[in-house]
């Protein structure tokens, strides 16, 4: 056990376990509630906020720039051509999508695990979800060529009795998006529906107690309710942890479906699923550190959570790079000139380099994670989780446009060089979900306070002198 | 409906929540029925003391789930085999395989759905306004600290005097008298 | 710390959901209405025309045939303005002076066409020939509606997708027989108004509207009756005495040696045309390069 | 609404519609002007104001940062066109519903109009090298295709796209549209008015100082109205010059023959096929084109027998023609000459070897070719190249008498041309008397000599030194800008004239269309010298063949009375010449062989040039000399062999462009006689070392299409050897020209463990062409071992029907199918051009092009196997294969592409959203996407070329071949009318009409005495990429090499 590195005397080190503290010692219901509640309620918006938030702002407006001229245009002014019919438009979907799986994992499938560790990070991490899916559906839009006519991807009555066609892999993403989306919010907005209720209780203007109370819906923490509450939190985590995982296979058919060489293959839907919790949990220490600083919440979210986090990228990443070798192994052992020269080209031909940079941030960087120092050191993880999330896009990159730039019919090979608008659109979304952020956190409790009190020592029922006797409530231990 | 006028409830609040369990056996051993805690945070223990036990979410998620699966395999097969066959990539008009998924995420859809909004239904929300909001104390620790146990009027064993000594035998932080 | 919410406000909470779930509703069905409503199709709507041209006058009080003016209707996809020349064929002698005319003679005087406004208006991508539907049966009162009854144009029909579609899948419930593509009073057959017919067997090369003669007024000799169930299993002809119908008592002459059978359902006379005119089963009229090129 | 000649005609009124305000706009007033009008007017107005000018100069003002974007024509549209729609979503009405449509009908209908149903006339296109007979589709009046004739004897139906692409060149929107003087509008008549006052003046003088420079004449009746006028003024001198002409031919006849005469091959008789610098295969710009083509490739379809032909090619140029070789042997361009007399000394013509000294692979190489030659000697001819010098002419008359060619696969005839000349002569002294100001009235004919004349001649300055100088020519090109007077010429769709053919058929050619911009034609300025100047081109032709044309019809009823001789007589005539009009040729005028034999002296070897770098000069294959440089079609399909579009490159081989230390795409400048243009180096494969290519008929300065695209190789011409230069300087200038290839081309650097062939030489793309079955081909003698070759092998199998999960899909009636003979083609993109006409093909532009967006739906592969410096090509026509499990119908999420149930691979555009799933998909990436609004929706004169049945496509839209859908579905109507059933050849696709060696067969293959069946039975049919189970209908035939052994052995050739 790693207790011996570090000195006892670290109050975050729960001297039992040796494990970093979930939660610094010395917090009640109260100090919690007002620690989360007072970022929220209070009522001078500190100025680094508004620096952000007016940063953000500006990207924003260049993504609305840069998808007005799209529409004016088409989509002829990205670098997407023939054959890489496909480009930074499908990429980022991926890639967005795949941010979002962290959030959804973190809710749901750890709360089924019993994690407890969780439950300081899940709200915000849900919310990048619900952000990311947002970035993320406004491609299968844009990439269009005739967006204004992208209803017609839904069934709807019609008056030319035309259908749209299930086969597609394409069809399957509209559902399973969709799906994703409606179920993430909803489950964040359950989640913090009894939290509203406290921001309601503690907000002092009246319009913030009406607001709150709007959305709060009148709860009142009755035990009936909490009893229903948990077990519909129970099924909504149980639903998402096959939606989550279904998801990332669904967005990984519309590759493997296909019989290009490079997505033509059965190991997709589980790598992606992998790769898309690798770059989530990146994005949430991307978020999550700068954010515990700026808020002094470092007894909340602890360097425990950080180290979990790095220890889910570890393993994850293992994964991925699991399923790149055995890409790499099945186009020797399966003897296809189709797999053979793909592999041949995402290695040495033209655009060899985007492979060689995932490797590179994919694979051989993360090793260092290892470390359990530098899994500590703040700095580190930060860094790590920017190169993470660049590997990753650049995982989607080979995928797409090297598969896509030398296929079977060697006439029809080609390049791809991205335009200014392709770059724009991505920053702007990048723009757009710090933007979204930033809101959050300073409308909503970006932890969820109930869920808090819960890992409390207070919080247990102890099982004292049988009921009959009337003793008098003996003091809370950690107090 | 005539709107009900005077007392509500009874309402103790607890410092802890073992206090609240203890006080709310109690109350149970003396024969209250209608009676509800309230805290901040989920406490099994409290439900069970006051004979709260089974709930139906789970029965409308599952109902929800099956209509999902029904809807959307059911439509694709319509569309693909009736409403308008088409010869694609030749493969056959009931490309089942091809249904399963969006009819797999439709069941997740539906299932989660009934299950929120059910357990809102079930927990009669959203309900801004409701009498035990009308105890002085109670919006200022219900959510957040404290831990509250209310004898409610309409329980026949129920009468002011009466109820409000035995829930002071159980001491509370307060007794307080809540009205409708 | 009082209520924030006062008591009305738990009614008011639920009743604003359920709105919302009607109005959501209530949109959906408007948007359904609205995509096939005469704003969005000009169904019925009568175009200002420069002349306030009158097919009822013409065709039911003047009894022109369609082709006098459509001319190429049975030989090109495109059924046909008629030129200038074709309205001064007789307006030269009559109503020569006619104030609503005048636009008419300006364009003979000048050169210059006259300008309508189209009322059965195709997108660009759909591609519809008259010559087939003509030749097979489809009349024009089928997709034009009672023109003989229409003092000013417009569009019986949608003419839209779902519409066209309508019939493709089963155009046995319009098919006619090719002599009475322009009688537009043609009902199909029933009970009230049955049809004799009687196939020839024509050689190949020779065109199907040819292969079939029928008359609306009982025929004299070998008049079987079509057997009504079920209807789109074909029929099997039984023969039956004269004395069947009463409502028809002058019989005519027809060309001999011809066995005529007598259609009381349009179903089966469809079915009968669909066979003898070699219509092309739903699956291939159904296919999108049918219409979209 | 489909086919309509309304619509056409509500087209061009909406089009016409671009009201001009008068002052600039600026966008304030154009809102205030919108806020005027309501709901569909609104919308109406929108657009005709988009068009205005001053609306477009507003937009530019208003948003200069789209400066960039509108260098680029096609962005510009679609900018607008949004633009106007945009706006109208202001309106009520906005894009719900479409605008109201307007009919316009005849006041008076044309007595055979069938609106709706198009007509077929018969014409001639008259090209320099020859008349081509065309049928011309026609719709409400409209030409709307231009197809080979197929009854005509000469080219039976084949074509080219130069033939195809005058269509668009007729209705090109830059056509001059006025006459002219000094830049001022004038009328005809004022022209001809001074014209023919200038005439009267030199009556007395006899025409001196009048001088006349035309284009090479095609047309009998100009020639006679130009005999006829001479001798009213006999000092009037005629001048023909055209940059590509046949001098060199003409100078070696006179010389051989003592008088012109053209040579025509009959190469169905030919085993042995011998091109000296010829390339008679790359098109119409070589005499005889389309028959030399038809000719060479019936011997090559081995149906039924294994006899072949073999072709040897020597060339200095990489061509087309050189690939379809047996064997190719390149040479620098001097060596071409003495490579002739060489090999007609080897093969007992002429007086000895010229004692070049050869490498030991050409001696062998001219050893073998000589040896075959005698070996086949009356069964083999040989072709001297139009621009190889006239020693090789000389070489190549006294090999085929030698050989007793000629009578068998080689007769002289009479020139096509009327008015022979040695060209280059004649524009010599021209330019002499205008230097000494004898030229006081210059009339150009059809001629763009500031342009296109070798600049040592200096014929602008010369220029003026003339007097008045009119210039009748179709567009205003740069001549026009120097002419006092510019008469706008009539295409030859739309006039009357005549022309004949290779082989002599005279074809008259009729007016398709009232000439759009009412011009003039070449017989009408002409006429003016006759002693009737008013008589009408058409009445002048009908003159020339009055002897011909007349009497001989089964007469129709015999005229009674006494005057009835001459009635009769006339209505004989009139007859005839309807008969005439409407064969599109005159019964009887093909030349018979002329009885002659060439007295040849052949020459000593012209000196050997020293090995300084040779420029070699030839003209464009689709601009031709420029004068099609405007026609959008022409530019944009990439020219065989080098796949160069919208560009004109400096070509040279890899080893001369490392040699420089130039890269594709480096800017090098090639000087040449104190003059230099700069162009993009391109390295070509097969091409001679130590040579550069330079390509006529780009850099024009005038023409939206033209303007500006590549350099002006006239510029560094030379009147003496204009088609080769020795001592040319190249360096490389530093810059970048970037060269618009629409083709990546990767040098194969695998090593041989990675599946490369390890020697860096190859082209990546041949090797694996060849590893993935792509091509498949065999020598003569493998194939008569082994007929199904093409089917044996790794990845050579094709899985059966029902190898799969599921049930094959059940094809009972009609099934199409085509069947492509890489035999015969011989990559000329007549298909291609084809296809644009047919179906609407937008022209995307230079800038989308080199990005690789461009449309076109069929389009040629090109793949190079062995060493670059010498490789074999093959060629590979590549479109929609309608693959029965087609991979793009399936993962189409709106089903916009299904399957029709006779097979076809159907694309619905308006269905279609535009995921580009599907041509992701799509292993033989066919498919084409409209990245922008590429279809030109505004200009009024392209709507009128627009095929009515085949929809325009929009932005944002997938399309792609369809096996020409619109015209099997006319045919189904037809026959279903008729009840009966579609008979084979009925349906023919576009490129099939188009093709001129039949390398294209489309039919119903469930039909299995169809042609197209057969060959699908053939064993070398193979399908590419069928091991995918895309079960393709569209299948190849495979290549055949009629090998000759024992040369292959000593050359070290087909190492199999």
């Amino acid at each position: 056990m790693a207790t011996k590195d570090a000195p006892v005397t670290n109050p975050m080190i729960d001297p039992v376990t040796g494990e970093y503290r979930v939660i610094a010692p010395g917090h009640t219901f109260k100090s919690v509630t007002d620690k989360v509640s007072r970022i929220v309620l209070t009522t001078h918006t500190p100025l680094g906020w508004w620096f952000g938030f007016l940063v953000a702002g500006g990207f924003v407006c260049m993504l609305t720039t840069a998808v007005t001229w799209l529409f004016v245009k088409g989509v002829g002014i990205w670098a997407i051509t023939i054959p890489v019919a496909w480009g930074f438009a499908i990429i980022n979907f991926v890639w967005w999508i795949g941010i979002g799986h962290a959030g959804t994992l973190i809710s749901a499938i750890l709360l089924l695990f019993k994690q407890g560790w969780r439950n300081s990070i899940n709200r915000f991490a849900e919310a990048m979800t619900i952000f990311a899916v947002m970035c993320a559906g406004m491609f299968p839009v844009l990439h269009l060529g005739r967006p204004w006519l992208g209803y017609w991807l839904f069934p709807y009555p019609n008056s030319m009795n035309y259908w749209p066609q299930f086969r597609s892999p394409l069809m399957w993403d509209v559902f399973a998006v969709s799906t994703y989306a409606t179920i993430s919010v909803v489950f964040w907005y359950m989640g913090m529906i009894p939290d509203l209720a406290t921001m309601r209780d503690r907000a002092q203007s009246k319009f913030a107690q009406f607001m709150y109370g709007l959305v709060s819906l009148g709860w009142r923490g009755s035990v009936r309710h909490w009893v229903r509450y948990e077990t519909a939190s129970i099924l909504l985590a149980g639903l998402a942890t096959p939606l989550v995982l279904s998801v990332h296979s669904v967005i990984s058919l519309d590759f493997a479906v296909a019989f290009m060489p490079g997505w033509h293959t059965t190991i997709f839907p589980p790598y992606f699923v992998a790769g898309a919790i690798y770059s989530g949990f990146a994005m949430v220490l991307t978020l999550a550190i700068p954010i515990r600083k700026f808020y002094h919440l470092e007894d909340l979210i602890t360097i425990r959570h950080i180290d979990n986090c790095a220890k889910v990228m570890l393993a994850t990443g293992m994964i991925v790079a699991y399923g790149y070798s055995s890409e790499v192994f099945m186009a020797w052992y399966s003897a296809s000139h189709w797999e053979y020269f793909m592999m041949w080209n995402r290695m040495f031909g033209p655009m060899g380099w985007s492979y060689w940079t995932l490797i590179t941030c994919n694979i051989a960087l993360p090793q260092l994670m290892w470390v359990r120092k530098l899994r500590s050191n703040i700095g580190f993880m930060f860094l790590m989780s920017l190169i993470v999330n660049t590997g990753m896009w650049f995982e989607r990159f080979v995928i797409v446009v090297t598969s896509l730039s030398r296929d079977f019919l060697p006439s029809s090979w080609g390049t791809y060089r991205a335009t200014r608008w392709d770059y724009m659109t991505f920053a702007g979304t990048l723009g757009f979900f710090t933007f979204m952020f930033f809101l959050f956190i300073r409308f909503l409790p970006m932890i969820p306070m109930s869920e808090l009190r819960l890992m409390l020592p207070g919080a247990k029922v102890r099982e004292k002198a049988e009921p009959h006797s009337t003793g008098t409530p003996v003091p809370e231990a950690g107090d | 409906m005539p709107l009900p006028e005077g007392v509500y409830c009874l309402m103790a609040e607890f410092e802890t929540p073992t206090a609240l369990v203890h006080a709310a056996h109690e109350a149970r051993k003396a024969g209250y029925r209608r009676m509800d805690c309230y805290t901040p945070y989920p406490v099994e223990e409290a439900a069970e003391a006051i004979g709260f036990h089974r709930d139906e979410v789970s029965l409308v998620c599952l109902i929800g789930g099956l209509l999902g699966l029904a809807a959307m395999f059911g439509l694709e097969t319509w569309i693909a085999v009736w409403a308008f066959p088409l010869n694609i990539a030749g493969r056959p008009y009931f490309s089942w395989p091809a249904f399963c998924v969006p009819a797999y995420e439709w069941t997740i859809l539906w299932a989660g759905l009934s299950a929120c909004f059910g357990m809102l239904a079930l927990n009669g929300l959203p309900k801004p306004y409701h009498p035990v909001f009308n105890a002085p104390n109670f919006r200022n620790g219900a959510t957040s600290d404290k831990f509250f146990l209310c004898l409610e009027a309409t329980d026949p064993k129920f009468d002011v005097a009466g109820s409000r000594s035995f829930l002071e035998a159980q001491s509370p932080l307060s007794v307080v008298e809540v009205e409708y | 710390m009082p209520q924030i919410f006062d008591r009305s406000s738990n009614a008011l909470a639920r009743m604003s959901l359920i709105l919302t779930g009607l109005l959501i509703i209530a949109l959906g069905l408007t948007l359904d209405a609205l995509q096939r409503s005469p704003w969005v199709t000009r169904q019925g709507q009568r175009a200002d025309q420069p002349v306030p041209f009158s097919h009822k006058h013409h065709v039911e009080g003047l009894g022109l045939q369609c082709q006098y003016c459509h001319t190429t209707v049975e030989e090109s996809s495109y059924a046909g303005i008629p030129p200038t020349h074709t309205c001064m064929n007789c307006h030269s002698q009559i109503w020569t002076d006619a104030q609503i005319l005048q636009p008419v003679r300006t364009s003979w005087e000048t050169g210059k066409s006259i300008t309508w406004t189209r009322v059965h208006d195709l997108p660009d991508f759909v591609f519809f020939n008259h010559e087939i539907h003509v030749n097979k049966g489809i009349g024009c009162s089928t997709c034009h509606g009672r023109v003989d009854e229409m003092p000013i144009m417009y569009a019986q029909n949608s003419l839209q997708m779902e519409w066209c579609l309508n019939c493709h899948r089963n155009p046995a419930k319009n098919l006619r027989p090719t002599s009475e593509i322009y009688n537009m009073a043609w009902t199909g057959a029933s009970e009230l108004h049955p049809v004799w017919c009687a196939s020839e067997t024509v050689n190949e090369g020779t065109p199907t509207a040819e292969s079939v003669t029928c008359t609306e007024t009982r025929p004299k000799q070998g008049v079987q009756m079509a057997d009504l169930s079920p209807p789109l299993a074909g029929f099997h002809a039984q023969t039956v005495g004269t004395a069947l119908d009463s409502q028809n008592t002058a019989p005519v002459e027809l060309p001999a040696g011809l066995h005529y059978t007598r259609f009381t359902s349009q179903e089966a006379l469809g079915v009968f045309l669909i066979q003898h005119y070699k219509i092309r089963p739903p699956r291939e009229l159904t296919s999108c390069e049918v219409c979209h090129r | 609404m489909s086919t309509n000649g309304g619509s056409v005609i509500s087209d061009q009124q909406s089009g016409e519609t671009a009201g001009t305000p008068e002052r600039k706009l600026t966008l304030e007033e154009v809102r205030a002007k919108l806020a005027k009008q309501k709901g569909k007017r609104y919308w109406r107005s929108i657009d005709e104001l988009a068009n205005t000018p001053e609306f477009q100069e507003a937009l530019e003002r208003e948003f200069p940062q789209h400066a960039s974007e509108w260098l680029d024509p096609v962005s510009r549209r679609g900018f607008l066109k949004v633009m106007g729609a945009s706006l109208a979503l202001a309106g009520l009405a906005g894009c719900t519903k479409q605008p109201d449509e307007l009919i316009y009908p005849y006041v008076n209908a044309p007595e055979d109009l069938i609106l709706g149903k198009p007509v077929y006339f018969a014409s001639a296109f008259p090209f320099a090298t020859g008349a081509v007979p065309v049928l011309i589709k026609s719709d409400a009046y409209r030409p709307i295709k231009v197809d080979g004739n197929p009854e005509h004897p000469y080219n039976q139906g084949g074509s080219d796209p130069i033939t195809q692409a005058t269509l668009l060149d007729m209705y090109d929107p830059d056509r001059a549209q006025h006459v002219r003087y000094r830049g001022e509008t004038r009328s005809w008549v004022a022209f001809e008015a001074e014209f023919r006052a200038m005439l009267a003046d030199k009556k007395a003088s006899g025409g001196k100082g009048l001088y006349f420079l035309s284009s090479t004449v095609t047309s009998p009746t100009l020639a006679r109205q130009w005999q006829e006028g001479q001798k009213n003024y006999p000092q009037a001198k005629f001048v023909q010059y055209d940059p590509a002409n046949r001098d060199a031919h003409y100078v070696a006849a006179k010389q051989a023959f003592g008088d012109y005469v053209d040579a025509q091959y009959r190469l169905d008789q030919a085993d042995v096929i011998v091109s000296l610098d010829a390339d008679f295969l790359g098109g119409a710009q070589f005499p005889g084109f389309h028959r030399l083509a038809k000719d060479y490739a019936s011997r090559r379809k081995l149906q039924g027998n294994t006899e072949m032909n073999r072709l040897y090619v020597v060339e200095a140029v990489t061509t087309a023609t050189g690939f379809k070789a047996e064997h190719r042997l390149q040479v620098r361009p001097s060596q071409v000459a003495p490579f002739a007399l060489d090999l007609a000394a080897a093969v007992g013509a002429g007086n000895g070897a010229v004692g070049y000294n050869w490498t030991s692979h050409q001696a062998t190489y001219l050893q073998g070719l000589a040896a075959d030659l005698k070996a086949n000697a009356g069964k083999c001819v040989v072709i001297p190249g139009e621009y190889a010098a006239p020693e090789v002419h000389l070489a190549a008359f006294a090999m085929n008498q030698a050989l007793g060619n000629v009578g068998k696969t080689v007769v002289y005839t009479d020139p096509v041309n009327p008015m022979p000349s040695i060209q280059m002569d004649d524009l010599k002294s021209l330019v002499a008397d205008m230097n000494a100001g004898k030229v006081d009235w210059l009339v150009i004919l059809n001629a763009n000599p500031v342009y296109a004349t070798p600049t040592d001649l200096d014929f602008v300055d010369a220029l003026n030194h003339v007097g008045t100088i009119v210039q009748l020519s179709s567009h205003s090109d740069e001549t026009s800008e120097v002419a006092h007077w510019h008469i706008n010429n009539q295409h030859y769709l739309e006039k009357w004239s005549d022309a004949r053919a290779y082989d002599g058929t005279v074809s008259v050619v009729q007016p398709m269309i009232a000439p759009l911009y009412d011009g003039h034609s070449e017989h009408e300025i002409l006429q003016s010298l006759l002693d009737n100047p008013d008589v009408s081109p058409y009445e002048a032709v009908r003159t020339t063949w009055k002897g011909v044309v007349s009497g001989g019809s089964p007469a129709p009823q015999k005229a009674k009375g006494a005057t009835a001789g001459a009635a009769a007589a006339a209505a004989d005539a009139d007859f005839a010449w309807r008969k005439v009009l409407h064969d599109g040729w005159l019964e009887n005028t093909a030349y018979t062989p002329k009885n002659v034999t060439a007295k040849v002296t052949l020459p000593k070897a012209p000196a050997p040039a020293g090995n300084g770098i040779e420029v070699v000069f030839r003209p464009d294959l689709h601009t031709y000399d420029g004068r099609y440089a405007n026609v959008g079609w022409l530019q944009e399909i990439p020219r065989p062999v080098t796949y160069l579009s919208w560009d004109n490159a400096v070509q040279m081989s890899y080893a001369t462009l490392e040699k420089f230390g130039l890269a594709q795409n480096a800017a090098v400048k090639v000087s040449l006689g104190g003059k230099y243009i700069i162009g993009g180096a391109l390295p070509v494969p097969g091409q001679a070392d130590d040579v550069v290519v330079i390509t006529l008929g780009q850099g024009r300065s005038t023409g939206r299409v033209a303007g500006g695209v590549g350099y002006n190789g006239y510029l560094i011409q030379q009147s003496g050897g204009p088609w080769m230069q020795p001592g040319a300087g190249v360096e490389k200038t530093g810059d970048i020209y970037d060269l618009c290839v629409p083709r990546e081309d990767y040098i194969d650097q695998r090593s041989v463990s990675h599946g490369g062939d390890g020697s860096g030489t190859h082209s990546l793309e041949g090797n694996e062409s060849l590893d993935r079955g792509i091509i498949r081909y065999a020598s003569l003698t493998e194939y008569k071992s082994d007929p199904g070759f093409a089917n044996q092998g790794v990845g050579h199998w094709t899985p059966g029907p029902n190898e799969s999960m599921f049930p094959a899909y059940r094809y009972d009636k009609n099934a199409w199918g085509m069947s492509i003979d890489l035999n015969s083609c011989v990559g000329c993109n007549a298909c291609i051009a084809s296809c644009y006409a047919e179906n609407n093909i937008a022209v995307v532009g230079r800038l989308q092009t080199k990005i690789g967006r461009i449309l076109q739906w069929i389009r040629i592969d090109t793949y190079f196997e062995g060493d670059l410096a010498a490789p074999r090509a093959h060629f590979q026509p590549m479109t929609c294969h309608q693959c029965e499990n087609a991979p793009c119908e399936l993962v189409c999420p709106v089903g916009a592409t299904v399957h029709s149930p006779e097979g076809i691979n159907l694309m619905v555009y308006n269905r279609c959203v535009g995921t580009r799933f599907c041509s992701n998909n799509c292993p033989y990436k066919v498919r084409r996407f409209n990245f922008l609004l590429y279809s030109d929706w505004d200009t009024p004169s392209l709507k009128l070329m627009r095929n009515p049945d085949v929809s325009v496509r929009s932005r944002g839209v997938m399309e792609k071949c369809t096996y020409c859908v619109q015209r099997i579905e006319a045919v189904k109507i037809e026959a279903d009318k008729d009840n009966r059933p579609i008979c084979d050849g009925e349906i023919r696709t576009a490129c099939q009409q188009a093709c001129p060696t039949n390398a294209i067969v489309f039919g119903n293959i469930n039909d299995k005495t169809s042609e197209v069946a057969k060959l699908k039975a053939n064993a070398r049919t193979y399908g590419v990429l069928a091991d995918l189970n895309t079960r393709p209908r569209t299948t190849y035939l495979a290549e055949v090499i009629n090998v000759n052994e024992d040369l292959a052995k000593e050359l070290g050739e087909y190492r199999a």
